[in-house]
């Protein structure tokens, strides 16, 4: 009887074997990676805006309170997109006919509203509501990063579900007094402390069921 | 023959118009989604196949599940667009809802609603509890008329002879006529539905003032012409009568839904039923309510004693009751236990001389609206309970005398012009005088109508109409009370409304009905201030009638003529789609038939005897019923002949037939195309709401499938009363033992007697949402159920879907029957998801898609289900509702600004239910967190209890003892539906209390078989 | 038939030179005159042979039919959504999950002669258990399919399996559900296992005794360089023994966890606490039932009647006897807990079984399931091929019956009589059935061609030959 | 043995027997007469045959039982972890920790596990899959999966010397005798 196999089939079988296990755990793994990197979440992706609006210059800047252009931020659910009335407030007067802002006189003059390209979305079967967050002292900072150094705005959390949680099983760890929540530049002292005292004294509670979110 | 138009035809066609009207209607034109499908669709011009839609879903569920498909991989998005104003309105503010009062039309009467607005898009109304026709209230039609007001099927433009053409051109093609009309008599006509707005009344009115040679007239399918005449029979002029049942301790119902259907019913509805909430501590007597009609109503369902007799016996029983009140001793001819209950009848009445009411349908004859007035007069109700006010129309005429005449000269050609002021009369007119042919005798026809219906199709000009959201106008309730309509959305496909195209013929093409009505108002005293009070009240304080002073004369001589035997015909507006009007809107025909429980059809309604002479065996109705299927009839009726499905309702009276009118549409829209039998057909002017005569013979051939929610084959009444579904005692009984629905092997008490292994999860620092539904006071009318509808964003699934039974209702009414089929007991009970504490549904799912919230809700959460349907099977209440297919229309874009932002669309393949209306409990725990309290009871209002008229539904905190529901859930008749289950269910009901008259149904020990 | 395949009878060698005393031959589950050659060309030859037989191949592309219907069902099923199927409101469930349990039961019979008869020493089993394993195998593959599709949301049944996802989410371990796709994944996968370690030897006989180079390297490379060394034996018997010792229990709590997906719900009719004995019982009885349906023609066709002799038969006969009347006493006890309970629900799901619309259902299932096994009373209808086989088709009827009883009989009419309903099988729901039934056969045909049908190993050591005396130790 | 390398010279001395005792005696007798580093084929199991070419106990037991005990533990805590850790939700009222309705899965992942350690843990310690090996350089080895019973002492042993090995297996009545290549 001849042999059927060369010699390095022993070997070569081996090889597959365990180069086949590792593989498919490879495999696992770079799905993993994928459904967390920004390629799915849009984390740190810019998005062009019609007219290139820095929060940088606006926030960091000239050091603008969020409220006055997200107005409805302590009332409603959506912390609401300004108005183009509210840019030309100030630029009726100032930087009155510079370039970069042709798109925004030419849609106060027209009455055609400016098109913005949404940054932060969640799907139709989450609703989140801003008055509340805020009410409990979670700042925009909290969720939104750095805005007040963003040149152009890119979203600066995942936004995944397992983020979320992070906070809603944990407040206390992300919790600042009310009065800090506008504050870009706020740094907890000792937020073990502090977070605790005011989750008591703002009531907040672990919200993980499913309704909280999602109906 | 329809004809499809590309673009470049249509510039064409638009290029050679001038005039600002030709600029005004593009612009609003290219603003409109409507637009863009006006080109894409083939031209509206209603060849429409009779398709059901149904076909366009199995397409949409296709797709659906491709999309799906695609959703499954996780893809960055490109980025959407976010639009904010220009210049934002002021209060308003993004992502929240605002209110608005305005008022429903229907047949002509307003009932006052309160409109909420998502960035200025009505997606759901309440009732208006300023308003007395509401107090808060809405009813099926109200709850509909959203999804009616966004309908991609609506007419939306002006047409000639079916080809597009240009509110100008109308104006410009009228002149003529209205020259005409200067002079010479009567040539030019307009016909009007029934009419009470003030201001519009006035339009015409002057219009007619300016064209003596114009002539109006009026018709409306539902015909209130019984009344007006009643009224004019017994007090001389046409009078409105109006009641006020917390007045009344004894009602009789002769032939009259006052509880279900007709102007004020939800009023009606809240006051009858204030009288018979039994609670512990009930003491004083509640009220009592006989019901002699033929078909079953929802007055009937709920009365104490009913008396099932043939329509012609009515007049027959008016005359014993004013007999018999004045001592005489007149019988009417019935069966001898009928004819005793009328005895004792009589005796309650006498009794209660000043609180005792009679009321007539309006379905019933003239005299029998006399002889009611008489009794009212006679018992010296009128002034307390029963309130009689000068006509709340604007020109109260008999309405069939006026389209008879309308016609007459139609047909002699002395009409020159007809101008149909909305209603559809081709379809819906007296079937003898033939309508259609005199219509075409007429030179210059044209069509006011939000469809492009049956009438315009006849017509030279169709002008769309606006929708009662979209336009000014003012309207008086039951009593009269005025309450101004202010347009919630600028009109979608470029309607006008009436007020527009009377403004436009008196003169001046912009007379906006905004300007119309100010104006009017305005000419009356009304200040800016006081009509800013009177649109945000939503109802002008004091502009009811005083009540008018007038006795009933004498009963008038009898006009009752013996019936020509037979089986006698009873004709009825159909319950969901009224006239024909709602046919396009799917909720409607969906919303299953507050009786019969069917959908998306009108039948034969027959009785048990009835039937059984007929041939049609219990067996084989049970064998059909089983797969919801049925036989058809051949009726014989006055020459016309006709095979409908023959459906048994109990209670219904021997030898009558009911016949509902309003399906068998052909130019309804996508949805309501050809379904159900046209059965107008049948409607004679000298009978308009029936006769005898008719010959039934069951036919040979296929049987029918019936779209029927419950099924209703003879279930075994053990199996209910076993099972304590229902538990109910007369008042007596109850007072003797206010625990009977405790008794026999149903005994424990929600919270008694469930001791479980485990321990019991901790809701005592949180909210305990919970429910108690009165089964008492509930009347079946369904005006929750299509709340849900609205706010939940429900699917309509079409009528082969319900037959196989997937409807998607969220919350369904219950009706069981008991005792004698002939005279049977009817119990309405909704049904919305339990809430158990211990809910099987969870346990069973094998991702956590439904699960407990801390408030102890069942939450289901749709974008986690994978649609294992395992917690349906496990639910002992079968509450839970399953997207078998892709039901939400996710294609039609005119739909999506309907939908509630608050709820999720659900897609394919997911568990849906009853969620409490979670998104409103959050909203207010979210407000209440805001400003640091605990949220109030009455603050969380679920969609059903908001609508529900007799205030059967109750809502709140269990864990506040003083909230409401927490005092209801200690009520001694509060249980749980199957309660051994141990599944501690969240809504619980209080036993159905009746109070029947000691005399017909001596008092039985408290039932402890609790049929 | 395939002419170049000879006649077992000629195999025989002429002279039986050394003649083993009868006491050694343990059973008679092979017939006498076959030696390691004979037995080992026979069955090799079977799968070796050039030609094709023509039945095969007819019998193969038919059972590729039912495989095409199946892939357009799922297509159509895929594309439009469960509504396709019958399954309404009140019955959430219908053929989906019959046929699953359908399967799932018939596949235990192949696990049940494979480890539970080696642990008990049955050598009988040795000529069936191969085939019967096999069977087990397409079974549970064709049973696989059914929890996979039931779902509204196919595409999202991974979530059914624990791994960490960026939800924070996991399965829910309390549903019984989840509990299935455990059982179902391990019980496919140690049914596998058990089968593969079972071929390795002949899978080293075939790659010897085929001709060309690819065959015998095609079966070498899953033959492992097997080489039947005295260790190699040693372990592999040993692990052998483990596996049976491990799939017994497996067996038995398969069929357990199924029958917990009704016994842990509360409907009645599902909520009953015999349910597990009674589905494991039930699943041997329509497992034994296919194993017959099947041998009984493969016997006649590839000639294997000195293989799978009467005795197989009739031992296979009697074991549906006895499960048979197992399953019926199961039926009874339903009856007993149900009037005696007193419980109104119960109750009534009984009095709806017998005389509810789906009466016949209900009759017909105690004719294939009550009456028919009672004939394997009788020797003369259990050494019956024709009989045995009827009996067989019975039964296999019968268990599907059972499950539309247990199913949709019990959810149409449950608690509340306002949403009771009723239930019919559309075409899409026959079409996934026959699809399954095609798939099931497909795989056989493609096992019944290319791998031995009995295992040719241990048939050589059921040989007389194949007898060692101890003596010999014990001399030195 | 290293595999897949190269050697020189004799891998061993191979006999082949028409049937199963005269395999089995010839294999008590080798073992008897010093023989260490043999090895019997055969194409199925012979009682008694390991033992007598000196091979005793296999490790086999112990995996299978210690990849089921994991297993069972494994399952057990996943179920745990995953109800009462990682995201504690009130199910229908049921307590978190559940336990009994923990034990289905803990019971399958343990089956699961040892049956995968029974089947690898066998192949391991065989040293399978080894595709090439000597002994297939015998002409007539592909009998030993049909009908015939080799026995091989192998080079490696300390007391081999191939003519002795050959005299010695003539000896113990086989159908032939020879060499095993490399």
């Amino acid at each position: 009887m001849a042999q059927i196999f060369h010699r390095s089939a022993n070997t070569l079988s081996r090889v597959t074997i365990f180069g086949a296990i590792f593989i498919a755990g490879f495999v696992l793994w770079v799905i993993g990676g994928i459904v967390r990197s920004p390629y799915v979440t849009n984390q740190g992706v810019h998005r062009e805006q019609p007219v290139p609006f820095s929060h940088q210059h606006h926030v960091g800047g000239l050091g603008i309170d969020c409220r006055y252009c997200h107005t409805s931020v302590e009332t409603s659910s959506f912390a609401g997109i300004p108005p183009t009335s509210t840019c030309m407030n100030c630029h009726s007067q100032i930087w009155t006919n510079a370039e970069m802002l042709a798109p925004v006189r030419e849609s106060f003059q027209s009455g055609r509203p400016i098109v913005w390209s949404r940054v932060h979305r969640l799907p139709d079967y989450v609703h989140f509501n801003h008055s509340i967050h805020v009410t409990k002292g979670i700042g925009c900072a909290s969720c939104h990063g750095p805005i007040d150094r963003m040149n152009l705005v890119y979203q600066a959390s995942p936004l995944t579900m397992e983020w979320c949680l992070d906070c809603h099983r944990a407040p206390e760890k992300f919790i600042r007094p009310r009065e800090e929540v506008f504050n870009m530049n706020y740094v907890p002292k000792n937020q073990s402390v502090l977070g605790p005292e005011l989750v008591k004294l703002y009531g907040v509670k672990n919200k993980t069921h499913c309704s909280a979110c999602h109906y | 023959m329809s004809k499809t138009l590309n673009y470049t035809e249509f510039r064409s066609r638009i290029g050679d118009l001038r005039g600002k009207e030709y600029w005004r209607s593009l612009e609003e034109l290219s603003r409109s989604d409507a637009f863009d499908d006006f080109f894409q669709d083939e031209f509206p011009q209603q060849a429409i196949p009779l398709q059901k839609g149904v076909g366009r879903r199995d397409f949409m569920k296709l797709m659906g599940a491709s999309v799906a498909m695609a959703g499954l991989s996780a893809c960055s998005r490109p980025a959407d667009a976010i639009v904010p104003y220009v210049n934002q309105p002021e209060n308003f503010v993004p992502g929240k809802p605002i209110y608005f009062a305005s008022v429903m039309p229907l047949g002509g009467v307003g009932t006052g609603v309160l409109v909420e607005s998502h960035q200025f898009r009505p997606t759901k109304i309440e009732g208006n509890p300023e308003h007395p026709s509401s107090l808060g209230a809405s009813d099926a039609f109200m709850q509909a008329s959203v999804l009616g007001l966004y309908d991609p099927d609506r007419s939306q433009v002006v047409r000639k002879m079916g080809d597009t053409a240009t509110w100008g051109d109308f104006i410009g093609a009228v002149q003529p006529l209205l020259k005409e009309a200067e002079s010479n008599g009567a040539s030019l006509r307009i016909l009007t539905q029934t009419i009470t707005s003030p201001s519009l009344g006035a339009q015409i009115q002057s219009l007619l003032a300016l064209y003596p040679g114009m002539k109006w007239h009026q018709w409306e399918a539902v015909s209130r012409d019984n009344v007006r005449e009643g009224s004019r029979l017994a007090f001389g002029r046409y009078l409105d009568t109006v009641y006020d049942f917390t007045a009344a301790t004894v009602v009789v119902s002769l032939g009259s839904d006052f509880l279900g259907d007709g102007p004020g019913h939800l009023r009606y509805a809240r006051d009858f039923m204030s009288q018979r909430r039994v609670r512990r501590n009930t003491t004083q007597s509640v009220n009592r309510l006989y019901a002699v009609e033929s078909g079953m109503s929802s007055t009937g369902s709920v009365a104490d004693h009913r008396i099932a007799i043939r329509p012609s016996q009515m007049e027959g029983v008016a005359r014993a009751i004013l007999a018999g009140l004045g001592g005489g001793g007149a019988q009417p001819q019935l069966s001898a236990e009928a004819v005793a209950k009328v005895q004792s009848l009589i005796r309650d009445l006498q009794a209660h001389r000043g609180t005792a009411v009679v009321i007539a349908g309006d379905e019933q004859p003239a005299v029998v609206h006399a002889l009611a007035h008489a009794i009212n007069t006679q018992l010296g109700s009128i002034g307390t309970a029963v309130r009689l006010i000068e006509s709340i129309e604007v020109a109260p005429v008999n309405q069939l005398a006026s389209i008879q005449e309308l016609v007459r000269d139609m047909e002699s050609g002395a009409v020159r012009g007809l101008i149909v002021l909305g209603g559809n009369p081709v379809f819906d007119a007296p079937a003898d005088l033939n309508f259609t042919r005199a219509y075409e005798k007429v030179p210059f026809r044209a069509h006011l109508s939000p469809y492009y219906d049956e009438t315009s199709l006849r017509s030279h000009w169709h002008v769309p109409e606006t929708h009662w959201l979209e336009t000014w106008g003012d309207l008086r309730g039951h009593d009269g009370t005025v309450s101004i309509a202010q347009p919630l959305v600028a009109p979608l496909y470029n309607g006008r409304s009436a007020y527009e195209v009377v403004g436009a013929l008196i003169g001046g093409l912009d007379q906006a009905s905004y300007q119309a009505v100010r104006s009017y108002w305005f000419g009356r005293g009304a200040t800016e201030e006081s009509w800013r009070k009177w649109l945000h009240d939503g109802v002008i304080a004091g502009s009811a009638p005083q009540p008018a002073v007038a006795a009933a004369s004498a009963p008038p001589a009898s006009t009752a003529t013996t019936p020509a035997g037979g089986i006698e015909i009873e004709l009825r507006h159909d319950p969901t789609i009224w006239d024909g009007r709602f046919a396009n809107n799917g909720w409607l025909q969906e919303l299953p038939k507050p009786q019969t429980k069917i959908t998306w059809d009108n039948v034969l309604l027959v009785g048990p005897r009835t039937a059984d002479k007929l041939g049609f065996t219990a067996e084989e109705r049970d064998k059909l019923s089983n797969n919801l299927e049925t036989r058809f009839a051949e009726v014989e009726y006055r020459g016309v002949s006709m095979r409908l499905p023959i459906w048994i309702v109990p209670g219904h009276a021997e030898d009558v037939a009911t016949i509902h009118f309003g399906y068998g549409r052909e130019l309804a829209g996508k949805v309501g195309n050809g379904v159900g039998f046209n059965t107008y057909p049948m409607r004679f002017s000298d009978a308009l709401h029936g006769g005898s005569g008719a010959r039934i013979t069951m036919a040979a051939g296929p049987t029918y499938p019936v779209a029927c929610t419950q099924e209703h084959q003879s279930i075994d009444p053990k199996v209910v009363g076993e099972r304590g579904i229902i538990r109910s005692a007369s008042f007596e009984a109850f007072q003797k033992n206010p625990d009977f629905a405790h008794v026999g092997q149903l005994g424990s008490r929600p919270g008694e007697h469930d001791e479980s292994l485990y321990p019991d999860w901790d809701y005592s620092n949180n909210h305990a949402w919970a429910m108690v539904i009165d089964t008492s006071v509930c009347t079946g009318c369904n005006g929750c159920v299509i709340a849900c509808q609205a706010e939940n964003n429900i699917p309509i699934v079409g009528k082969e879907e319900v037959t196989r039974e997937r409807e998607m209702h969220w919350l369904r009414i219950d009706r069981y029957y008991r005792g004698d089929p002939d005279d049977p007991q009817v119990f309405h009970q909704p049904v919305p998801c339990m809430q158990c504490e211990n809910a099987p549904c969870e346990p069973v799912c094998p991702v956590a898609a439904t699960s407990h919230s801390d408030d102890g809700l069942n939450d289901m959460t749709y974008n986690r289900c994978v649609g294992t349907r395992y917690c349906s099977n496990n639910c002992p209440y079968k509450v839970r509702r399953f997207n078998f297919f892709h039901y939400a229309d996710y294609d039609t874009p005119a739909l999506k600004p309907m939908r509630n932002p608050d709820v999720t669309v659900r897609t394919r393949g997911v568990m849906e239910k009853c969620t409490y209306c979670v998104q409103r409990i959050n909203k207010a725990k979210i407000e209440a967190e805001r400003e640091g309290r605990r949220v109030r009871d009455g603050e969380v209002v679920t969609a059903c209890q908001q609508a529900c008229p007799t205030q059967a539904i109750v809502f709140g905190d269990m864990n506040d003892k003083t909230s409401h529901v927490a005092q209801l859930k200690a009520e001694p008749t509060n249980y749980a539906l199957l309660a051994e289950l141990q599944t501690r269910p969240r809504t619980t009901y209080l036993a159905n209390i009746r109070n029947p008259n000691p005399e017909i149904t001596p008092a039985v020990e408290p039932d402890t078989d609790h049929h | 038939m395939a002419k170049d395949e000879k006649p077992v009878h000629e195999l025989r060698p002429e002279s039986q030179a050394e003649r083993i005393p009868e006491r050694f031959i343990p059973v008679p589950t092979i017939e006498p005159g076959h030696s390691f050659s004979t037995v080992t060309d026979h069955i090799s030859t079977i799968v070796l042979r050039k030609r094709t037989p023509i039945g095969w191949l007819l019998g193969f592309l038919f059972a590729l039919g039912g495989v095409g219907i199946l892939t357009i069902s799922m297509a159509v099923l895929i594309g439009k959504g469960v509504g396709i199927w019958g399954i309404n409101h009140p019955v959430g469930w219908g053929f989906d999950i019959i046929n699953f349990v359908w399967w799932i039961g018939i596949g235990h019979a192949g696990t049940l002669i494979s480890a539970i008869l080696l642990l008990l020493r049955q050598e009988w089993r040795t000529s069936i258990n191969r085939f019967a394993e096999a069977m087990t195998l397409f079974a549970v593959a064709a049973a696989g399919l059914y929890p996979a599709l039931h779902t509204g949301r196919p595409w999202y049944d991974f979530w059914l399996f624990p791994y960490p996802n960026t939800m924070g989410l996991w399965p829910q371990f309390r549903s019984p559900l989840m509990w299935d796709v455990f059982a179902v994944s391990t019980y496919a996968t140690v049914s596998a296992l058990f089968w593969y370690v079972g071929l390795i030897p002949d899978l080293a006989t075939l790659r010897d005794r085929a001709n060309k180079l690819w065959v015998k390297r095609a079966y070498g490379m899953f033959a492992l360089g097997w080489r039947g060394s005295a260790k190699h034996w040693y372990r592999y018997e040993h692990a052998y023994l483990l596996l049976a010792g491990l799939s017994t229990p497996l067996v038995l709590s398969v069929h357990t966890i199924v029958s917990f997906d009704f016994a842990v719900a509360q409907i009645p009719g599902w909520h009953a606490t015999f349910f597990p004995p009674y589905f494991v019982a039930g699943a041997v009885f329509a497992g034994f039932a296919m194993v017959l349906t099947l041998a009984i023609p493969a016997r006649k066709f590839f000639r294997l009647e000195d293989f799978i002799t009467m005795k197989h038969l009739e031992n296979m006969g009697k074991i549906l006897l006895a499960t048979g009347l197992i399953v019926v006493y199961a039926y009874a006890m339903e009856w007993f807990y149900g009037l005696y309970s007193g419980n109104i629900f119960e109750t009534y799901m009984l009095k709806n079984r017998a005389t509810g619309p789906y009466a016949s259902m209900y009759v017909a299932l105690w004719i294939c399931n009550g009456l028919a096994p009672q004939l394997m009373w009788f020797k003369r209808f259990r050494t019956s091929t024709f009989w045995l086989f009827v009996v067989a088709m019975f039964v296999n009827v019968g268990m599907w019956l059972e499950r539309f009883v247990i199913i949709p009989t019990s959810l149409h009419r449950d608690f509340l009589p306002s949403s009771w309903g009723m239930y019919h099988g559309t075409f899409w729901d026959w079409s996934f059935f026959v699809g399954s039934i095609g798939l099931f056969f497909a795989l056989l045909f493609l096992f019944l061609r290319f791998l031995p049908m009995i295992s040719i190993f241990e048939m050589r050591t059921m040989l007389p030959e194949a007898q060692t005396h101890p003596e010999h130790e014990e001399a030195h | 043995m290293a595999i897949g390398k190269i050697r020189e010279g004799l891998y061993g001395v191979i006999a082949e027997f028409n049937d199963p005792q005269t395999l089995l005696t010839a294999a008590n007798q080798a073992r008897e007469s010093g023989y260490t580093s043999i090895d019997a084929f055969s194409p199925f199991p012979i009682h008694g045959l390991a033992e007598a070419i000196g091979f005793h106990k296999s490790r086999l037991s112990t995996i299978v039982l210690t990849m089921g005990v994991l297993g069972g533990l494994g399952g057990f805590f996943m179920c745990w972890y995953a109800s009462v850790i990682a995201y504690p939700l009130n199910i229908g009222g049921k307590p978190l920790n559940s336990w009994p309705a923990w034990i289905p899965i803990a019971f399958e992942c343990a089956i699961l596990l040892a049956a995968l350690g029974a089947v690898l843990g066998m192949l391991a310690l065989n040293g399978l899959p080894m595709p090439y090996h000597p002994v297939f350089n015998v002409r007539r080895f592909d009998s030993a999966s049909r009908d015939k019973f080799f026995l091989v002492i192998q080079a490696r042993d300390p007391k081999f010397r191939p003519e002795e090995a050959r005299r010695f297996l003539e000896t113990l009545g086989p159908r032939e005798v020879t060499d095993v290549p490399w």
